[in-house]
């Protein structure tokens, strides 16, 4: 789908858990395709602290209704703001954005590991590889059983595993600590990724360890979103890519990771 | 439809909103959101002899109503660009300008022949005020001989039109003005960023690689209205004026002032489609103010 | 409670919080609201030999995250505040500073001799940088030499702590205050108001009466930041960093660039309390982060 | 009373015709002393455009209900903001500032004339006054009969005439053309006028040719209200004054006014 400068009506935002929201918008026109991992630039009411748009990953995406998901993690002036948006009003969005994650041609097994506000793209992600009858597994790491928001969602498109780190929910632990690290992982033909820095290179290296691919998807500070800029980059083996066109899903192979 | 036409040396602009280095790319990344030759023209991401990774991540931190930028002047240098992106330009029907900038004088001189070659390019804009590179760059912008010498030295190879973007960090930005004007500029573009600072209270670093970077936005709005009206007293050369233009009454503002034409930065990011927006409000303005083209405004401060 | 208190120069602070000349009156008017005893000091308005009108209305524009003003140094004079204004001063038991200003160096000196006789009032702060008056202000600190002069000639007959506050409409603020410092500066302070411009475009007219007047704000707070940085690596004196400053991770921000202590101007007029707002904010931040004292906080930017 | 700074709660706003509103705030304090003419500095949502508080007249006072009311007229950000405030919302402010109107010792015929939006302070005045048994004579100025708004409030203190541009309402043309002007003046003790400069002026000048003592409430840019940032100056026969504590109400004779 072309990217373009949308107001979406807020058609519900539903409050997960403490800190998590999950807003539908919804567009007038017909959407096109949008690959998994792909971003929404959203503009929130302009105070004197949020000046720039925020982005969030897209979270589904519904093309019969013509609405997307996103999925909000409170932690600042902006995503407090855009969480307590009325039902009715609209969000000004520039969406979709960057490349997304790159899909297997045939039925594979896959593994895709998300933490903290890291799993929104993999819901959208689980939802489209499960069309091709690929074998989905779905490991979700989060402090504490309160902050695995939406698992009966993942259910519907693969098996889902969990890990918290108080033992709440699933097993103790990080998730690279999981059980599915301990087994062969080269079972898996690729590993998609998405989470805090630090759990994503764990997850890299467990990956490369074991000559599994594996997509990540990188976070930075954005100020335009559309590869204008040049705020957002990362260093890779081809120097300075940004995040917000050349990514935010990168292969772990392209970045200059010490794992 | 009021005349929004204005001239700026030797190029006719449609109209008067072009886009601010930095903040546009090549123009290309906007072709999703609107059709660019609405615009009076575009100015391309800041070019140098040698290809240049930039700085380090983080590059950008947003301040009240503006942000800093570190980016450095990462770009493919200008031989890749009269290669590689020059080609993808010419399908466009509007004006494009360089955005020129090296270390040293010759740097500058080397860059500036290269893009006189392309026939499609209206002109250059000499960078003398990046506050975001080590060496050369608003070093150039902030004392007079050092301005004059760039300018005279690139003037001698660059044949058409060439603006020369001053920096805000000086004390006196008049005296700059005329030292560049002196030295054969053909127009003045300002205000370049303004070197600014953010740290993380939490972390207790500095938000950016770089320490400090270059502060844009609406919050310079007011120092930047001051520089065009100061610099506009000074000079004969018709002067673009720029920095925290987020709409068309920004715009007037800058008219008023004495520019002849204006350019929308970092409200780019915050609205792809604000160059259009302003285009159609100043029209509208025109017509409600019964003023039948721009020109009628430029400069035209009661006071 | 962790230790707040700071020094500067001989004065001793109980908290590093200050308030900006001219945004704060005499204090007094602060009595309804809070116990002004609660700050580490306070800083009075302009203060001149002569008594002044200060400029013609109107003397204020909105801008973005920001203000202008033109107020021109409006006060009944050194002689005045003397005899009239510094009696009802003597109840407070904190800190009092009088800034300091003038249209000569003259002025300039015999004003500082009045202060100079007052007990109870702990220093000065010399006005070298006041961007709206016609003579003098803001000249006399936007060069090494001039800079110099006035604090050495107000050094020779004001015997208590001197803080020089310098103007930020300066190509390197570095130099200058290296100037100051030399020539007998106890304390730096930083930054007064940047010169700015707004324009009515409905009106076509400047909104000032004076054309250009004085910037803060938070809009300035990433210029302010930056100056303060560059400065702290310049001086060996103790900084008094301003500009900007609303909430106490402001503050937090400007002990980490190297302020021993800060002032709040601007904040004042949008929330009256917002002093002892910081106060307060502080502390819980050096609770927090388990800091015993700000002293452990002042310049120590993680690099 | 003492100036404060305070949270009050709006327990109504009241659409009043097309850029009008009233609002009501409660304070759970009990309120003393408001002067007619003292205003109040109120914080609206601090957006790009909104950095200052924003000024406006104390517009009648509920002793019993602790109940300030102010009624705001739309020109810009900040009045669009603040007349949208939610019922149960709160308003930060300060109050009450500035000196206000001199009031009569005895019983007096007065005259209170207002236009435009400078109504606002002369509704507190004509219930403060009419408790002394003054005579209240109340001209109020408008462009349409639509901008005449609260005219029955205005009723209960005192006999009410109007003036409309368009003759929608009461006499056509601007207030000073009221036949009240026509007449003897000089049958009222003090006249007290609010509105925009150039109608304040006219009604100045027709008073000092009566000889009749006259009070205006002037506006200015302000950016604190309270006096410490002089700023908001007016120039008087003793030099410039400061509008928000040596005013906003002025004696036509203190002014340098050419009338
Ligand atoms: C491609 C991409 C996709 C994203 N998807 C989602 C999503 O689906 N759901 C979601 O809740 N969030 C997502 N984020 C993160 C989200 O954009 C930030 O949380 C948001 O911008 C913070 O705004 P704020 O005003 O609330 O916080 P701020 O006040 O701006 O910052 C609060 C804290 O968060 C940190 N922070 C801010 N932005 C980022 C960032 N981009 N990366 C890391 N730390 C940051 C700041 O340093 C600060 O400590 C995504 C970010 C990117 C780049
Ligand atoms: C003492 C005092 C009492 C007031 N009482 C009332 C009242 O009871 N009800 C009411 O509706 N308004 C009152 N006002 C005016 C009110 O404060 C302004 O309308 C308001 O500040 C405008 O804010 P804004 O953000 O909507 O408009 P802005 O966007 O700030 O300005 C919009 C337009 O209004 C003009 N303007 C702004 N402020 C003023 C001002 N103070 N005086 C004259 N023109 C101005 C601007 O120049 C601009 O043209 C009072 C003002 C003062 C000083
Ligand atoms: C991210 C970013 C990159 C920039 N890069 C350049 C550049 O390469 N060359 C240049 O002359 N100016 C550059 N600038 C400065 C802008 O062209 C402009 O002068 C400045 O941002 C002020 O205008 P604004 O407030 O409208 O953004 C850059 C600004 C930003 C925000
Ligand atoms: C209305 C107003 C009046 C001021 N008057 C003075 C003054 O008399 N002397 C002075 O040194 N600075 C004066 N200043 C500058 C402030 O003290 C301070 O340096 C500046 O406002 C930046 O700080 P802030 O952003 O916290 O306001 C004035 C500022 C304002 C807004
Ligand atoms: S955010 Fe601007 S280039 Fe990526
Ligand atoms: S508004 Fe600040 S002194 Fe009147």
């Amino acid at each position: 789908m072309k990217k373009s400068v949308q107001n979406l009506k807020v058609i519900a935002n539903v409050k997960l858990n403490n800190d998590h929201h999950l807003l539908q918008l919804h567009t007038p026109d017909q959407l096109e395709n949008i690959v998994p991992g792909q971003f929404a630039n959203i503009l929130a009411d302009q105070s004197q602290s949020i000046f720039l748009r925020r982005p969030f990953s897209i979270h589904a995406v519904d093309y019969q209704k013509n609405i997307i998901s996103i999925l909000i993690k409170e932690v600042g002036e902006g995503t407090r703001s855009l969480s307590h948006t009325p039902v009715n009003s609209s969000l000004n969005v520039i969406f979709p954005l960057g490349n997304g994650f790159s899909l297997p041609s045939s039925s594979e097994k896959v593994l895709l590991v998300g933490g903290g506000c890291g799993v929104a793209p993999l819901l959208h992600l689980a939802q489209v590889l499960s069309k091709d009858f690929n074998d989905i597994y779905i490991l979700l790491g989060a402090r504490s059983a309160v902050d695995l928001v939406e698992l009966n969602q993942y259910a519907i498109y693969g098996k889902v595993f969990t890990t918290t780190e108080d033992g709440s929910h699933g097993e103790k632990g990080f998730v690279t600590e999981h059980s599915i690290f301990g087994v062969k992982l080269d079972s898996f033909s690729r590993i998609y990724c998405c989470g805090p820095e630090p759990m994503m290179k764990a997850v890299a290296s467990k990956a490369k360890a074991n000559s599994v691919s594996c997509e990540v998807s990188l976070e930075n500070t954005m100020a335009c979103g559309f590869g204008v800029c040049l705020c957002c980059v990362t260093e890779t083996l081809q120097g300075h890519k940004c995040v917000c066109t050349d990514g935010p899903v990168f292969n772990i192979n392209q970045l200059k990771w010490q794992i | 439809m009021a005349d929004l036409s204005t001239i700026i040396h030797n190029i006719k602009l449609k109209n008067p909103v072009l886009t601010a280095s930095g903040t546009f790319g090549y123009g290309v990344e906007f072709d999703d959101f609107f059709d660019i030759n609405l615009l009076g023209g575009f100015i391309v991401k800041g070019t140098t002899i040698h290809p240049r990774q930039g700085n380090a991540y983080p590059r950008m931190a947003e301040t009240s109503s503006g942000m800093l930028n570190a980016v450095g002047l990462q770009n493919a240098g200008a031989q890749y660009f009269a290669t590689e992106i020059y080609p993808k330009l010419t399908k466009y029907e509007t004006n494009v300008l360089v955005n020129v900038s090296g270390s040293t004088i010759e740097e500058y001189v080397a860059c500036a022949e290269i893009i006189n070659d392309l026939d499609r390019i209206s002109g250059i804009e000499l960078n003398i005020s990046c506050p975001n590179v080590k060496e050369g760059g608003m070093a150039f912008g902030t004392s007079c001989p050092s301005a004059a010498a760039v300018v005279s030295a690139v003037r001698k190879v660059y044949k058409k039109t060439m603006v020369v973007k001053l920096s805000p960090n000086v004390t006196d930005i008049a005296e700059i003005a005329k030292a560049a004007e002196g030295a054969g500029a053909d127009s003045l573009s300002l205000i370049n960023t303004i070197l600014g600072m953010a740290i993380n209270a939490e972390t207790r670093k500095p938000v950016l690689s770089t320490i400090t970077g270059g502060l844009s936005g609406p919050a310079v709005k007011p120092i930047a209205l001051r520089m065009v009206w100061q610099v506009s007293q000074a000079v004969k050369i018709p002067i673009i004026g720029l920095g925290g233009i987020m709409n068309a009454t920004d715009a007037i503002e800058f008219f008023l002032a004495g520019a002849s034409a204006i350019q929308v930065g970092t409200a780019n990011f915050i609205d792809p489609l604000a160059t259009v927006k302003i285009i159609n409000g100043i029209d509208n303005y025109l017509n409600r103010h019964k003023i039948s083209a721009i020109s009628d405004l430029i400069g035209c401060l009661h006071l």
